[in-house]
């Protein structure tokens, strides 16, 4: 039994953490928080491109590190709890892994090595509407060559270089890649729940587009994309709840309220246990789920669902209680509660709403009994 | 067992009803509020117009004695009056917590002199107070403020800093609670003042909140000289009289805070559902829509219970500290249910997308607030298990020691 | 605004709740649950039916009192506080309600005045296996004179003199009723969660039966029936449920640990706080029922649906958590705790399971909101 | 990351498998346990027998030190045989507490021939030990036990009432703890015995469980005597030994108390649904189903993330605290659930009519107890809060004050 990370990875972990405390610290996440024409911390994207963490799990034939998914997890639950303001996760959890399931060797050798470089920045054009985009309901449409149609929201929208759109072919939905500096996009800026993450309408009119993977495949790769991309979400939505639960501690130890530290009552103690329950059971799941990811096991579906729905519980009340905990201050502007209010409702939503992934954890567990 | 208002209930609502219908626009209709459409300095001004009205026509100070200028009326004609006037976009808020909270303090501890100079321009709109009791290390726990006044001649000069004082920046007058004997047990160095806000060494400022805007505001005091006369119900006896003052609040609380299962269940009608269908077709939607109607029905029916009390003339008990537990945690949950179930396009509160211009999302963030303001969720349930259960208090470590001796944190 | 008991109705509750705590105190419950013979006390139904409570409801032409339902609704909470062993629901809020908003009146005539005296004991014969009996899946059939079938559970089955039956009848179903002293039938005791209130299995081998209101509206005539039940049953489970609330309370204030009372710790006072939020939230409910239900209000079914599942959640809360408060004893047999824990079961599935009412309330407020 | 045993885990592993399939059945296939199918003393006399047979095949004591006829083994290994014992139907239940921890409290404490005397007809299975610790008015608040034992020359005198002991009837020794001095403070007056359970004057009751059965007895101590040399660890420090017994106790809990995510959603394919499909196709039940399947199988993996500190051989923390309170709630919910989704029929416990014989209607009636037993959902709260969060205590009033004089209610 070795269900952990090992010396190596820890210690990975250990040295981000360290890096992201002075690079991504709370005034540089505010940075982007209060001016509204920035999209992101270019300074701490360059740094994190020069770490080789954009590229630490593509393969070295392709510009990265090639070490594995594994790293990429660690990595992960850092970036969540610095809340680091950069377009890390369309980038690496969702574009680079796409391009690496199912793109082209010349797709990949076009793409990787920039991405890993920090020269490309991804991103994942699928919501038109309220509700999850499907054939049924998608109005984009790629001819084969160009795509034509709105897409909204797009998370780091206005700061991607390329862009993965879901569209109508032939009889269902294509995945296409869009290079956004081409002709035929338009990019306009959002406002969001979540201000330290930038937002965008994508248009694109007859926009030239380059099938990903199989034609009239798209929303199936789309969601083996999400798989993936659920697993490392998980992680960063850990380091924020556990984040979360280490501010709550703190300020219930250093606050006194009727001449008592605020943590010793039974109420607020018993609010902490339960943040650490949900977060227990959501870092257990994330753990198999990088287990399944990093060993392409076929219990990747399953894993990756549960791993989604424990972490958006766990953050979800982690954020919540976290503001409870501090009381006044913690619906303050300057306290960081908030911070982390709004980027729980943002990974919560990012790659299909929690709802929809308990539909699919059932339908993939009838599978697995079935089989 | 019926819903209908007394004979003297009755020709009172319709009262109301014509005073207001005179005075103010309906709320039905309208797609941005008065306070929205007007200036901040024209608001006031309606504020104040509607005030004085309201005194002109009858219907301030509604329970408070003749001799104050009120109506002596029983609690029940105040909430009639109060069901009314929440039909109509009526620019009340300036002075629900003067006349809700702070006058009635007054009017209790004051002088006969100094009623007479303030109750009555209180009442017409013509000044506007505040309450300052909360600090920034004296949340739930009011009684551990640090604000403190020391005597020199005729004056006590205060020193300190109050937090989360609403309508700080336009009140000409406030009701301040500040320590005036750190040598004492908590509760026993108390003092309460009513001063002017205009004293030279008070600077308000507002409080920039998570949901962006500034509702509320810091108020410092930096040698503020307050007369001795000021003082109300006596050196030491602050506790008693800012319990008098917090009696008030729940009274004056109310209303709904935001979309309710009413809101979302008709808005889920025109979002995609899970299955197909519509959001407010899916099952598992609808069984949330059921545990919300509850609550949510539960709750005005509560509220009609506690109005048949005053209605009989009986004395509302600690009961409607439930309110607040429910209408809280529901906003929270309800928000929470919209943003998710609309996938990716819920987190969008830019109005040109974000359907009903985004006030689930800015709800979601106000609920998060209402759990805390006017007594957290977890002093509500004490208040809850020891006044109304009688439950035993939990242990005290703060009696009998000295103030300065007690231990504060941060 | 009059939206309370008046003072009558208050004195009469509280002189049955004097009347049940001496004439079913727990050693009279105890002796139904300790002993399997015993399908209720039938000192204690004599002694109802001698205050004339069988027929408080019941016109004074049939030979009740002519009280209305409001005096009913006060009985009931104390019948519940009070766990009485008795086949009251059955009786009074299914049968009789069932008679009289159905029955001819050649039916009323003659069973209204015999069940005001105690002499008829009522029960509803509906369910045949797991789920809510639907014209779908029942078996039992009517003949139009006659019944065929097995019903099981039947709450009293082994007591009552007559049951109310839903069978398959022409191209729907249809509510008979059968004289169970009749040819054809056969009861059965069986066992249940909640030993204090008999349970059977009924066999109808072409039992005599006669039609209860229009034939084929049986589905929609037991709804009918189940609307003003729940009301009813709304009050005993607030009654139940202020039982384990008053249980709780007094045991926190006299039980030690730690040298405090357990009632000082903010976990055992939010539990209780919590418990009296959920009744309170049930009563206000069951209030607004009771006037729906006296007044034959059109809102009475979705005033019904909201009083049913506001009281099971409550009840459900406060049977569960007075266990937890009382700590060990609570799980032992001669605490009584278990037996507010096993009645709180049967009141939530009796007259179809809270699911199935939400379902029903939310379909109710669509109609409202068209209407 | 993997889930491999390392080599010699599984080596140790297969010795196991091939020990266990000799010797006992495997539970799959059975439709009725080992223990229904025996008489009492049946069954008795077949733990003791499996016990010898693991004795004698190096299978008892897997981390004692070898010198007590232990293995010295890490912790992993008994897990490993756990595993594997727990794919068994073994009569390992009577010696649990025994072997898991009264017995490693003597090897703590007891005197070398003490040791020799007892430690092996313990291991051997020749001898059965229980644990006397709780009583009527000390649960959570184990220290508040009143039973009292009072010096008779070589002897002490024990007069008092235990209670929630398991095994009591059928244990040859016990471990007591007991108040030797009233006059000290509350942790600081109580001493600890093992005891020959045949002593005159113990008498054992079964208690009458909510759920029908007796699991646990009460155990009557009058004027029983106990030589002075069979005290553990000294005069007074009886709390220190109690907690060296009570550190044993999180590693001997464990397994499945009843149908989880699986069982329910197997039956559920069963089951009439509410849309005229089975409940396995009704959204919002399988909206639940996910939810009970994260919680299932986050504890089941937590379990595997401790086995790896164990394997790397760290010792585990207060972490697997938070064992009980998911599975006793998710428990008492799911068979909520099961039973409700049956509408009238799920009040049904006949094993002639009740799906399953009525196995949701009885965990229902287990997971209220599963909730208390081995420590409350609150107390474990406090442990979790405290000990791996390091909040502050609660404040104690219990504290340097004689036992006698504190209060102690029912």
């Amino acid at each position: 039994m070795n269900f952990d990370f090992s010396d190596d990875q820890k210690y990975l972990k250990e040295q981000a953490r360290k890096f992201l405390s002075e690079q991504s610290s709370m005034a540089v996440v505010r940075t982007v928080l209060n001016d509204e024409q920035k999209s992101h911390d270019a300074g701490l994207w360059k740094a994190i491109a020069d770490m080789g963490w954009l590229g630490a799990a593509i393969p070295e034939e392709f510009g990265g590190l090639g070490l594995g998914e594994l790293e990429l997890c660690v990595l992960a639950e850092e970036m969540g709890r610095s809340l680091a303001p950069v377009p890390w996760a369309s980038t690496v959890y969702f574009f680079a892994e796409a391009i690496k399931i199912a793109g082209t060797d010349a797709q990949k050798t076009a793409i990787l090595p920039k991405l890993a470089e920090g020269g490309v920045i991804g991103c994942v054009a699928a919501s038109e509407g309220p509700g999850e985009p499907r054939a049924t309901n998608l109005k984009t449409v790629f001819d084969g060559t160009s795509v034509t149609g709105m897409k909204v929201p797009v998370t780091d929208g206005d700061c991607a270089t390329h862009a993965l759109v879901l569209a109508k072919h032939q009889d269902g939905t294509s995945l296409v890649i869009v290079d956004l500096s081409g002709a035929g996009v338009e990019a306009k800026a959002i406002k969001t729940f979540d201000p330290t993450r930038s937002h965008a309408t994508l248009t694109f009119t007859k926009a030239p587009a380059q099938l990903l993977g199989e034609a009239g495949d798209g929303e199936a790769l789309l969601h083996r994309v999400y798989d993936r991309a659920a697993v490392l979400l998980a992680f960063e939505q850990i380091g924020g709840s556990q984040a979360c639960l280490d501010m709550a501690t703190d300020y219930a130890k250093g606050r006194y309220a009727f001449s008592r530290q605020i943590g010793s009552f039974q109420a607020i103690k018993h609010k902490l246990a339960d943040m650490y329950v949900a977060l227990e059971i959501a870092r257990s799941n994330a753990f198999y789920g990088a287990w399944a990811l990093s060993s392409d096991a076929p219990e990747l579906p399953l894993a990756a669902a549960a791993a989604r729905i424990a972490a958006c519980d766990a953050y979800y009340l982690a954020s919540k209680e976290n503001i409870q905990t501090h009381g006044g201050m913690g619906f303050t502007w300057d306290v960081d509660c908030h911070l982390y209010y709004r980027r729980a409702k943002l990974l919560a939503v990012q790659a299909g709403a929690p709802s929809l992934w308990k539909e699919k954890l059932v339908r993939r567990l009838e599978m697995r009994n079935a089989a | 067992m019926d819903f209908n208002d007394t004979p003297e209930e009755a020709a009172f609502r319709q009262r109301a009803q014509a005073f207001l219908a005179a005075q103010v626009e309906p709320r039905a209709g309208q797609t941005e509020s008065l306070q929205k459409r007007l200036s901040d300095k024209e608001y006031m001004l309606a504020a104040k117009a509607y005030q004085k009205a309201k005194a002109e026509n009858g219907f301030a100070g509604i329970t408070w004695p003749k001799e104050q200028g009120g109506l002596g009326l029983a609690p029940i004609f105040s909430v009639i009056f109060g069901q009314e006037e929440g039909k109509f976009d009526a620019p009340a808020g300036p002075f629900t917590i003067g006349l809700g909270m702070c006058v009635p303090t007054v009017i209790a501890f004051a002088t006969d002199a100094q009623k007479e100079r303030h109750v009555g321009p209180a009442l017409r709109g013509e000044e506007i107070w505040c309450q300052l009791f909360s600090e920034p290390s004296a949340g739930s726990d009011v009684a551990g403020l640090k604000t403190k006044a020391v005597r020199d001649g005729d004056d006590w000069v205060i020193n300190g800093q109050k937090v989360w004082t609403s309508g700080a920046h336009y009140s000409d007058w406030g009701i301040v609670l500040v320590r005036t004997n750190a040598d004492k047990a908590k509760h026993k160095g108390l003092s309460m003042f009513f001063i002017d806000m205009k004293s030279p060494g008070i600077e308000v400022r507002p409080i920039h909140q998570m949901s962006g805007g500034s509702n509320f505001n810091e108020v410092y005091f930096t040698d503020v000289r307050v007369p001795n006369s000021q003082m109300l119900g006596g050196e030491g006896n602050g506790w008693s009289v800012a319990l008098v003052t917090l009696m008030n609040e729940r009274l004056a609380v109310g209303g709904s805070p935001g979309p309710d299962y009413k809101e979302i269940f008709e808005w889920a009608k025109t979002m995609p559902g899970q299955d197909g269908g519509t959001l407010a077709e899916d099952q598992s939607f609808r069984q949330k829509v059921a545990d919300w109607f509850v609550r949510a029905e539960g709750y005005k029916l509560a509220k009609f219970r506690t109005m048949t009390a005053l209605s009989k003339g009986q004395t509302p008990g600690p009961e409607s500290s439930i309110g607040k537990i429910i209408t809280a945690n529901q906003l929270q949950d309800i928000t929470h249910n919209a943003m998710e179930s609309m996938d990716h396009f819920g987190i969008i509160t830019d109005a040109a997308y974000a359907p009903s211009e985004g006030v689930f999302q800015q709800s979601h963030m106000w609920a998060a607030g209402l759990r805390i303001a006017g007594g957290t969720d977890e002093i509500l349930k004490n208040i809850i298990a020891e006044r109304i259960l009688g439950l035993p208090g939990d242990v005290r470590v703060d009696k009998d020691v000295a103030f300065k001796d007690l231990p504060s944190g941060r």
